[in-house]
């Protein structure tokens, strides 16, 4: 894995309106993705973590500029995705693209599968027409699928089937970076294996970049080299999977890691959750988000947000968190 | 006398009078009334029959619960309108015998007309009396004046009404009251006629509509209402003590105790009321109905009566206009073509039941209608000529004729009335297989009178009441025609039309008038301008076996149940027809259904013959 | 006797395709105060099974064909159906994964928790809203008096969640039957609701059947388990025994396939192959036959019965798994 | 690039309405009545549909042809007055030329009074006139047809516009969304309260009323109910994620709308396009009973409606029977149809089971 930044994200954020009234004035914002930056190399995946509503799949779609960002940078390759114009946008496009969760939505029901893969080809008019349906029946089976089911529409799949059909169609211009935004959590326990192996092979034979989007920390620990955590709209956490896994630096991140059931009644903990709930994004508490549910709040907590610091455990450099009082755990 | 002379002598000459009467009236409050040598008249016969007997309760109906009982003021001129002023409260202080058309005298004994033609003294009855038992005196007579006046009384159609009518109404003494019009008239009598409101009772300060909204004041006429229930029936009940009941005229009029007038809002409804014997008195009011619905069971049982009584009563103006600023109705030819295509034979006869007669005259029924008027007659032969010499000489692909322009003899009718529609397609018809088209256009009633009014439209169907007395000016004077929302529909006018009008509004001598109106009613014919419709001179109505009138029904001048309450109930034949009607035994049939007792239908039978024949 | 028990339920729903038989003869138990999870993937049957106890198919295009449901002794499918909502609420309460399926959005929670207390305990007024405190705090919501003058719609997802158990509680049901009630919630808010229904078990004693997915909150929750496939019941016994000595091969797959911590993605994620077959013709004999690696001739043959392999372990598979040695 | 070719969902669609008889039925009913109703000209007419004179072929459907062309005069001598190919009939059968005439089945058009009657109309239905003729003398069974081709037509091309229009003005809502659907939503809401009726009334006192202004009036307000639904739709499908696929990969606004947006939000369309015929229909019939539709004497439902509510015909079944039975067959068969694509298009009478 060499340390050369394919992607970086700087200072992004994402700002909702919240509109009412009869002519829609605006009153108030969400802050859904709040001064995030980070680093994406090439060849890694990061997996991005986090509880609904924290901004994880804004900041996804904001990076794909699928929503327009309010402030910040994406680069890729020194090209700014976030300022791009719509034809280098259009060119970018092929670099970066990503996977859907829902199965069931992220394939029209009017367009068959054949189709849904061709077009990211039609669009960006590559090749002649036998090149396309031959890039199509080797995309098919890349994935696992018989070339032959083309003419058939999504629903006479099953979701894993049509996750892999998704899949394709992201691989189509061969993208070398991919934003895969939950693209198990739709999936039965079973089914998911099978994706994960997939986007693994994936990775492995094409070299791809994985920006991976979940609240599953365990698909997460599975498929991710680094982590990032996150907490209404802001990184509280990033770091190599081990350190984030065995030694997380943030209370927020130790919450969540012991929230997570094990799937084994031997190990069963009697143990006092978490308590409240994630607050609004449109009126974040002060300081740091966390600190109404944290058990080591202190007055520096309400007053201050905190910055990413390094946490220097077991050597690794890499390891940052945003907590005033990590140094103290 | 040239035109121009005329109008400034007419200019001139109320002015001049004006001034006289003043110099001559000086002395006002010194009026030498010793001098005034009264008129009345004694001779005429009276109104109803004096072998009446009075008692009994009528029972009849009306469309829509009445809104007010004020005769002024908003809403004032609903359907109860008839009811309130035959029977309360707006009797005329000398009026025209409904038979003869003499004055005899009403809430006045005697009059007198100034030479002016428009001041006229009234000896009040010392008799009347309000329904309070106070006197009525020439104080309440000024007191309408006052009221017709005010703004507080919220109608502005009233209070024109007074500025254009009334110079002034004057109370000489508590018994002679004087009234003064605007302008001079050769039947002031008429015109002048001014009714009397309880001083007593009504103030006419502001808050007046809503004050008197549905308040019951005393009245000068023989009935009271004495029950209402909104919305559903009103009861007017006789004043046995009436002051004006042992008047010489009055005799056999106002014989039912109680009047029962029932809301039914749907005329057929009412029809069904009627044959359960619920309603004593029933009109007819389409041809249809009068040929298909009259063979039932009370009919031919002798319980109930139909009859159709010839009246003679104005018509007014009722017809097609053409509005002779639109291009295609400037030309002549083209208007009497129209004429000739009209047929008015097959109309009545096939879907009319051949009930009406056509009219010729501008003013039929009036006795300045020109009776040597020949109708233009269905007369394809003759349109087509008119056609050709207005253009229209070749048949377009649709068949309608075009002229050498290439303009299509179409033009559009405007009508108001829904009703019309199932005879207007079928003259479009007939028009068409001519050659002409008439696109038909159904407008909302408000604004089909209003376009008329303002001349925006082509043809239109015009329809105004009248009364004994034909208004020329107001349909035809030239200086209507200068601007729009008047009568004068048709935009005519001539001076030498105007130069007749003024003979008919000025012009004492009733044999110049009679001339200068026949004159200008062949004028009009020949203009072509007016397609005159049907006259309906009859009352068709049913009624009850206990209902009674006298040997002529009505008086000859009626245009309605309203006008005069000649009928009685007889006592014992109510008997006999609650009998009949438990025991179901028919009392036979009445046959006699056509009653001409003032010989209208052959008059207008013997002219439409006579017509013919020229 | 066991408080519930449901002998060969089957239910079909009509769909443009055809007859499809989502629950075809399963049967279990419940044992009074113990917690039994029902465990299975999408369209295994299981929140069709919990439906079928509580009578709410929509009918149609669903309807129970078959079957008992005994609820302490009496059949619930053979019952009056005016006297459902008696023990609907009142006797077996229900949650779901979607809380805004039971709260009506047009009331206040004060509204729809007094309703309750009213018809339950002719409970009103000042009492009932010190009754409704007292609960709402005991689910873990802060300032309940507050809550009670709010709409579901201002609520978040585990606060709805929390204010259905509340309802659950007030009601003290003997049964509660809660249909994947974490599944939409944040990962820290499913530990506080699990925590929480473990509690309302110990304290009041009730019964919970818990239909999930997600083997680890069987695995930190449940006493028994149910493991569903294709409409039927494939295995059946104590958490520990299934954990430790899974007897079904599917119920093998589904343990392997759970990501465990420390593995690493240079080691492929043990799958099971293959798809659920269509319900629409379900296969003769074993309907797992064709994703089984161990399937021999007679599992596409005759369809293998669920028998009692050791105590209180029920397995329904031909070729039964041997125990691993302890 | 557009290419609709049948997906299999609307393939079942469409076989699942086709095995729902009677909207199937109805729907082949209703389109055969409208077809035929096309060729009204030809069914019923007072025009010959054929004739042949002196050798040579006349088709008078569309063609006016005076009385000299056939040799005719009328009772005035007129020649240049439209031929009476009834009468023409007559002739050329007593006078055993080769001259012919062919008539339609229905001799008569629904314009001209036959006054030969002894008795006023409307005269009770007889071999003459199948249906009886109206108070004006018309053929019913003329009047029925062509008032049943003017309704169909009319409210079919008004659906037609509204829905075309509400759907593009919808969907666009839908689509941009933010302040434009904010504002044009005000529009609409305050739009839609405007009196209907009122206007008609209002705009016929201004315009000559006929087919297209009435069309044009009722089209102000035919698209409203459109774009509620095309509103919610888009803004629905328009988040679903193959939307944001298409846009991740780069696909252009009409590509989005037209190939993947507009397909998925058709069913309301489909769904609603019958009722919205019902409901023109009725608006049409109406109007016209009211007297404000089309101008009289076009041929229509609501004329006759009238006509058979008046007192004087109230024991003239026919007139009642006539345009009753069309009018309640025809909003039946078309109810029909609608109910039926929606069952066919209904998700919930069949479980989406998963």
């Amino acid at each position: 894995m060499k340390a050369h930044a394919l992607v970086e994200v700087r200072n992004l954020r994402k700002h909702y309106p919240v509109r009412g009234g009869v002519f829609g004035r605006q009153r108030d914002t969400v802050r859904a993705v709040e001064d995030v930056s980070f680093l994406l190399h090439a060849g890694e995946t990061l997996g991005l973590v986090g509880e609904s509503g924290c901004g994880k799949s804004t900041l996804g779609r904001t990076l794909m500029r699928l929503e327009e960002p309010t402030t910040g940078d994406v680069l890729f390759e020194g090209r700014n995705l976030a300022s791009a114009s719509a034809a280098e946008l259009f060119t970018l496009r092929r670099d970066v693209q990503m996977i859907f969760q829902d199965p069931y939505s992220s394939l029209n029901p009017r367009i068959t599968i054949g189709e849904a893969v061709r077009e990211p080809l039609d669009i960006h008019r590559l090749g002649s027409a036998d090149d396309r349906r031959a890039r199509v029946d080797e995309l098919f089976e890349a994935v696992g699928l018989s070339p032959k089911v083309q003419e058939r529409y999504p629903h006479e799949f099953s979701g894993g089937q049509r996750q892999r059909v998704g899949i394709a169609r992201s691989l189509a211009l061969r993208p070398r970076v991919i934003v895969a935004d939950e693209p198990v959590s739709a999936l039965d326990v079973s089914v998911q294996g099978q994706v994960l192996n997939l986007l693994v092979q994936l990775q492995r034979d094409l070299g791809l970049t994985y920006l991976f989007i979940s609240h599953d920390l365990s698909v997460v620990e599975y498929l991710s080299d680094r982590v990032a955590v996150m907490y209404l709209g802001r990184i509280v956490e990033i770091g190599r999977r081990r350190s984030i896994f065995s030694a997380p630096a943030h209370p927020y991140t130790r919450a969540l890691l012991e929230s997570v059931p094990i799937a084994d009644p031997r190990k069963r903990r009697d143990r006092v959750p978490l308590q409240g709930e994630t607050p609004s994004a449109v009126h974040p508490p002060s300081g740091c988000a966390f600190h109404p549910r944290c058990p080591l709040a202190a007055a520096v907590c309400r007053g201050e947000v905190p910055a990413l610091e390094s946490v220097r455990t077991d050597g690794d450099d890499g390891h940052l968190t945003a907590c005033h009082r990590h140094e103290e755990i | 006398m040239s035109a121009h002379a005329r109008s400034l002598t007419r200019l001139l000459l109320p002015v001049a009078l004006l001034a006289l009467t003043q110099v001559l009236l000086q002395p006002a409050a010194a009026e030498d009334l010793s001098a005034i040598d009264w008129v009345t008249n004694h001779d005429d016969p009276p109104i109803g029959d004096p072998v009446a007997k009075k008692g009994g309760t009528f029972y009849t109906s009306m469309t829509s619960y009445p809104l007010t009982l004020r005769v002024v003021g908003p809403n004032s001129n609903d359907a109860f309108a008839g009811w309130k002023r035959a029977y309360t409260m707006s009797f005329s202080l000398v009026m025209r015998h409904p038979t003869t058309d003499n004055y005899i005298p009403m809430m006045a004994t005697h009059w007198l007309v100034q030479s002016d033609g428009r001041t006229i003294y009234y000896k009040l009855d010392p008799d009347a009396r309000w329904s309070d038992g106070q006197p009525l005196t020439a104080a309440d007579y000024v007191h309408t004046w006052h009221m017709l006046q005010s703004e507080n009384i919220v109608d502005p159609s009233f209070n024109q009404y007074a500025r254009d009518y009334y110079e002034e109404v004057v109370e000489v003494e508590p018994y002679v009251l004087k009234v003064v019009g605007k302008v001079e008239s050769w039947r002031p009598l008429d015109m002048f006629d001014i009714w009397a409101t309880p001083k007593h009772a009504v103030t006419l300060e502001e808050g007046f509509p809503e004050r008197y909204n549905s308040a019951v004041l005393p009245v000068q006429g023989p009935y009271v209402l004495t029950e209402q229930v909104v919305g559903q029936y009103v009861v007017f009940s006789r004043l046995e003590d009436w002051w004006g009941r042992d008047k010489h005229y009055m005799q056999g009029m106002y014989n039912v105790d109680q009047i029962h007038i029932r809301v039914i809002d749907d005329n057929d409804r009412a029809f069904d009321f009627f044959k359960k014997g619920e309603l004593s008195y029933y009109t007819v009011n389409t041809a249809k109905k009068w040929a298909e619905e009259m063979d039932f069971d009370a009919i031919r049982k002798g319980w109930a009566h139909r009859k159709r009584l010839f009246v003679d009563y104005p018509q007014g103006v009722y017809g097609f206009a053409m509005n002779l600023e639109k291009p295609i109705f400037q030309n002549k030819d083209f208007r009497k073509a129209v004429q000739h295509l009209f047929n008015f034979d097959e109309i009545n006869t096939k879907l009319m039941s051949s009930a009406y007669y056509q009219q010729v005259s501008a003013f039929t029924g009036t006795e300045y209608e020109n009776r040597d008027l020949v109708p233009y007659g269905f007369d394809p032969r003759k349109a087509r000529a008119h056609l050709q010499a207005a253009g229209y000489k070749k048949r377009g692909d649709d068949g309608i004729l075009v002229n050498a322009e290439g303009q299509r003899a179409s033009f559009t009718l405007s009508y108001g009335s829904k009703g019309l529609e199932r005879h207007m397609t079928v003259v479009k018809q007939t028009f068409q297989r001519f050659g002409v088209e008439m696109d038909l256009r159904l407008l909302e009633p408000g604004t089909a009178f209003r376009n008329g009014l303002e001349r925006e439209y082509e043809m239109t169907i015009m329809s105004r009441t009248s009364g004994l007395y034909p208004s020329p000016y107001q349909y035809f004077a030239t200086e209507l025609k200068q601007t729009k929302n008047n009568n004068n529909v048709w935009a005519y006018g001539t001076a030498h039309t105007d130069s007749l009008i003024d003979v008919y509004r000025f012009d004492t001598d009733k044999q110049h008038r009679v001339a200068a109106m026949y004159e200008l009613d062949a004028i009009i014919q020949d203009e072509a301008f007016y397609v005159p419709f049907w006259q309906a001179p009859f009352m068709r109505f049913l009624y009850v076996d206990s209902l009674v009138f006298p040997a002529s029904f009505f008086p000859k001048r009626t245009q309605g149940m309203t006008d005069w309450q000649v009928f009685w109930i007889d006592a014992d034949r109510d008997t006999r027809l609650q009998e009949a009607m438990a025991a179901e035994r028919s009392l036979g049939e009445d046959t006699v259904v056509d009653v001409d007792p003032y010989l209208v239908k052959d008059r207008i039978e013997a002219a439409l013959r006579a017509a013919a024949a020229r | 006797m066991a408080l519930l028990e449901v002998e060969d339920l089957c239910t079909v729903f009509h769909t443009e395709d055809g007859v499809v038989h989502a629950v075809d003869g399963v049967s279990f138990q419940v044992e009074a105060g113990k917690i039994l999870g029902i465990v299975g993937e999408s369209g295994c049957g299981k929140s069709v099974t919990a439906m079928s106890v509580m009578r709410l198919i929509p009918d149609p295009p669903g309807r129970i064909e078959s079957g008992r449901v005994l609820w302490k002794g009496r059949d619930l499918l053979a019952i009056d159906a005016d006297e459902m909502p008696q023990i609907r609420g009142r006797e077996i309460a229900m949650i779901f994964q979607d809380p805004m399926t039971s709260l009506n959005p047009v009331f206040t929670i004060g509204k729809q928790l007094g309703e309750v207390l009213d018809r339950r305990f002719d409970l009103r007024g000042a009492a009932a809203d010190e009754r409704m405190v007292e609960v709402l705090t005991h689910v873990g919501i802060a300032d309940a008096e507050q809550r009670l003058s709010q709409y579901p719609h201002e609520l978040s997802g585990g606060m709805k969640q929390r204010i259905m158990i509340a309802m659950a509680l007030m009601c003290r049901p003997d049964l509660l039957i809660a249909d994947e009630p974490t599944t939409a919630l944040d990962v820290t808010v499913q530990a506080q609701i699990l925590h929480l229904m473990k509690q309302l078990q110990q304290e009041f004693g009730t019964a919970i059947v818990l239909i999930t997915h997600d083997m680890g909150v069987v695995a930190e929750t449940c006493d028994d388990v149910v493991v569903m496939y294709a409409g039927k019941v494939v295995e059946s016994c104590g958490v520990f025994e299934l954990f430790a000595a899974p007897r079904h091969p599917y119920t093998r797959g589904l343990l392997d396939s759970i990501l465990r911590p420390g593995r690493l993605k240079d080691t492929p994620v043990p799958t099971i192959e293959g798809v659920v077959p269509s319900l629409l013709q379900p296969p003769a004999g074993c309907r797992f036959a064709d994703r089984c690696a161990r399937a021999v001739a007679q599992c596409h043959q005759d369809e293998p019965l669920l028998a009692t392999v050791s105590d209180d372990h029920l397995v329904a598979c031909h070729l039964p798994l041997e125990v691993p040695p302890s | 690039m557009m290419r609709w070719r049948l997906n299999p969902i609307t393939r079942k669609r469409l076989q699942r309405f086709r095995r729902i008889r009677r909207g199937f039925y109805s729907f082949a009913v209703l389109l055969t009545l409208t077809v035929v109703s096309l060729f009204s000209n030809f069914l019923a007419n007072r025009r010959a549909i054929v004739v042949s004179y002196e050798g040579t072929l006349y088709f008078p459907t569309f063609q006016y042809h005076d009385m000299a062309t056939f040799a005719q005069q009328d009772e005035y001598g007129f020649d240049d007055v439209e031929a009476d190919y009834l009468s023409l009939q007559v002739r050329f059968a007593a006078d055993e030329s080769n001259n012919w005439v062919l008539m339609p089945p229905v001799p008569f058009d629904p314009y001209e009074p036959d006054f030969d009657y002894a008795e006023p109309p409307p005269n009770a239905p007889d071999s003459r006139h199948w249906f009886g003729t109206d108070s004006q003398g018309r053929d019913v069974l003329a009047r029925l047809l062509y008032g049943f081709r003017i309704s169909i037509l009319f409210a079919v091309t008004l659906v037609f516009v509204g829905q075309v229009s509400g759907t593009a003005i919808g969907s666009l809502q839908g689509f941009i969304g933010g302040r434009f659907d904010i504002y044009s939503q005000r529009f609409i809401e305050v739009w839609s309260t405007l009196p209907f009726l009122y206007v008609v009334i209002l705009l016929a006192t201004f315009f000559k009323p006929g087919f297209l202004l009435l069309l044009a009036i009722m089209a102000l307000f035919e698209w409203i109910r459109m774009t509620y639904y095309m509103r919610t739709e888009m803004y629905r499908e328009k988040t679903k994620e193959y939307c944001l696929a298409a846009r991740s990969f780069g696909a252009s606004r009409g590509r989005l709308i037209f190939r993947h947006l507009l397909p998925n939000c058709l069913t309301p369309l489909v769904t609603i396009t019958p009722f919205a015929v019902v409901g023109a229909i009725s608006a049409l019939t109406a109007l016209d009973y009211l007297g404000y539709g089309l101008p009289a004497p076009t041929p229509s439902w609501g004329e006759m409606i009238d006509q058979a509510l008046a007192s004087q015909n109230r024991d003239k079944l026919w007139l009642s029977i006539a345009p009753f039975s069309a009018i309640s067959i025809t909003l039946l068969l078309v109810t029909l149809i609608g109910e039926s694509i929606r069952e066919a298009f209904d998700p919930k009478q069949y479980a989406q089971y998963r």
